[in-house]
């Protein structure tokens, strides 16, 4: 058995498009819109158990795509429809000025990131007035009636729905040690130096954990990071030394961890 | 020199965590996060304190019972009357309120029930409500981890026009879904515009 | 030398209310309670804190969220995280910062509008930033739904160190480069295939 786990890889359709597209811009020339098709249609394949709603936005992209495949692959015909032409323009344009919009918001994305984790390293004063001062803060207590504290009270105990956190569309897609290096690598350079706990905060599962540690032994066979863990069962300190330009993930051999 | 490097970045350190703390840090805290013993955690913490006098800042590092903290200086006592009394804005935040009733609903109730319940750490909110004295603490759990149990004060009651806590409505036994809840506050808001319904 | 002498009581004053304030403190506040302009206190302010930089202090004064607040020194943060068994702060998922980048960005907006942007249904994860506070309804649409808007609070902006949106970088600085957007073009070319670039 091979490893496999949940991992967000995708965040939705016009993700996975600029994913596919820009995975392959090493050379522009390249870029072939046939390739691309069938790498998204091959990913949709991937994402069986998905989502129903979720399924129908990356499906409908995929109508576009098709649709323009299929128009590619039959070019100069005389017998086209003008308006269907017109239409099948309008509509890439529109997918153009998606993922236009989507890349834009990935990259301040990426600047919020990075604002945040330096302003994390800073802890707020929040201590407030010492004793001497007690009973001279406003009342908070004013205008509030018992009927609100009822209300309050139902409102708490309203069962509140599981926060599925971002993992709910995506939940299906199998991952690998080598999409969790992607990410590593992708996330990496930014943070520059990071502690594993914070790497790993945002997920769910002990096998995702794992498997990202597993990224992390990988890149540091390859020389890309460096470990330090100050003591025993301490937190690892995560250290980029790759620099800034964007490594090729596929450069990178990651042997498989079967199982 | 090198003894002295250590002393400034240990001095950083001890502005730093104080800074931060909501509670008084006790020295040996400090030393123990610092490594360095107790004795030179004290020594520097008087150096500290008497170099922001010497300065002449608006605030002191001063020794309490549970160790060291920042206060504001006491001459300046006149101005932060003002700003607790006019510059705070009164307000319960949604999250003390649910806190507030969930306690008065409940008592008495542990940290851990209650965050059970708000699915958030109630930490924060439960230090404000303590503070200000609508919530105490009136038991401990008999439980291996003898927690904390808390409930309201009289003074809970008082400020709300209550004689007892069966003044407050009735809870039903089951819990109206979110919308009903809006409803009905909605509902409420109509019939009376309290004065801070527009907050 | 009078002059002076009024700063100088001033700067400690600001220094005793900013130490006692559980949020950052506005500068017009602090104009109304220590009655001066508030470019004057906005001088001082500077000045204090650069002062501390200079004094090579733990902590600093910093302007956040359109007010002054103290914090511990960012290099000081490993001391800090040791001693705050909260110390280490949950970092946001992907899917978090973008749907927080659109709505800091195009607010007010709706569910809706993020949706079509994002191409997934947000609902989980405005719940989650709206549960850490970073995001809030501010309006409602006037159309017929009149769907929820939401906007960015001030927790957004504290978490990410800023003083107000106006401190965001311009959105036009993230405007794909002319590479990307030729690559995307390539990528979706529906004219004439070049001489057989389908594999």
């Amino acid at each position: 058995m091979s490893f496999a786990v949940a991992t967000p890889v995708y965040e939705g359709p016009f993700d996975l498009l600029l994913h596919l597209i820009l995975r392959e811009q090493v050379d522009i020339y390249e870029v072939s819109l046939s390739r691309i098709v069938d790498a998204y249609l091959a990913e949709i394949e991937r994402m069986n158990a998905i989502d129903l709603d979720v399924a129908t936005e990356f499906l409908l992209i995929a109508a576009t795509l098709v649709e323009l495949k299929a128009r590619r692959l039959l070019p100069g015909r005389d017998d086209v429809d003008l308006d269907e032409e017109l239409a099948l323009w309008e509509e890439r344009d529109l997918l153009l000025a998606r993922l236009l919009e989507c890349k834009t918001f990935k990259d301040v994305a990426g600047v919020f990131s990075r604002l945040a984790d330096e302003a994390d390293r800073s802890f707020p004063r929040t201590t407030g007035a010492d004793e001497r001062f007690a009973g001279l803060a406003p009342d908070l207590l004013e205008g509030i009636t018992g009927e609100r504290i009822h209300l309050a009270y139902l409102r708490a105990m309203v069962p509140k729905p599981t926060p599925r956190i971002d993992l709910f569309h995506v939940a299906p897609i199998r991952a690998s040690v080598a999409d969790a290096v992607a990410e590593l690598v992708d996330e990496l350079p930014r943070a520059g130096r990071i502690t594993f706990r914070r790497l790993t905060s945002g997920l769910a599962e002990r096998l995702e954990i794992i498997v990202r540690f597993l990224a992390l032994l990988e890149l540091f066979k390859q020389g890309m990071i460096e470990l330090d863990q100050r003591e025993k069962f301490g937190d690892i300190d995560v250290l980029w030394t790759g620099g800034l330009e964007p490594v090729a993930v596929g450069s990178i051999a990651i042997d498989d961890y079967e199982g | 020199m090198s003894n002295e490097r250590i002393d400034a970045e240990t001095v950083r350190a001890i502005e730093a965590i104080v800074m931060v703390a909501v509670e008084p840090v006790a020295p040996d805290l400090l030393a123990q996060l610092l490594e360095q013993p107790t004795a030179v955690i004290e020594r520097l913490c008087n150096e500290l304190a008497a170099a922001y006098d010497e300065a002449g800042h608006g605030f002191e590092l001063v020794r309490v019972a549970g160790g060291y903290r920042y206060q504001s200086h006491a001459d300046l006592a006149p101005y932060v009357e003002r700003f607790l009394l006019d510059g705070q804005r009164a307000r319960m935040s949604a999250a003390a309120l649910e806190t507030l009733a969930i306690i008065a609903y409940k008592q008495p109730l542990s940290r851990a029930q209650i965050a059970s319940i708000r699915g958030v750490d109630p930490d924060a909110v439960l230090r404000t409500l303590q503070a200000r004295g609508y919530i105490t603490e009136v038991d401990r759990d008999t439980g291996p981890g003898q927690a904390i149990l808390y409930g309201t004060t009289t003074s809970f009651l008082e400020k709300l026009g209550l004689n007892s806590l069966g003044d407050l409505p009735p809870i039903a036994d089951f819990v109206p879904s979110a919308d009903v809840v809006e409803a009905l506050e909605q509902g409420l808001r109509i019939d009376a515009p309290a004065p801070d319904a527009a907050t």
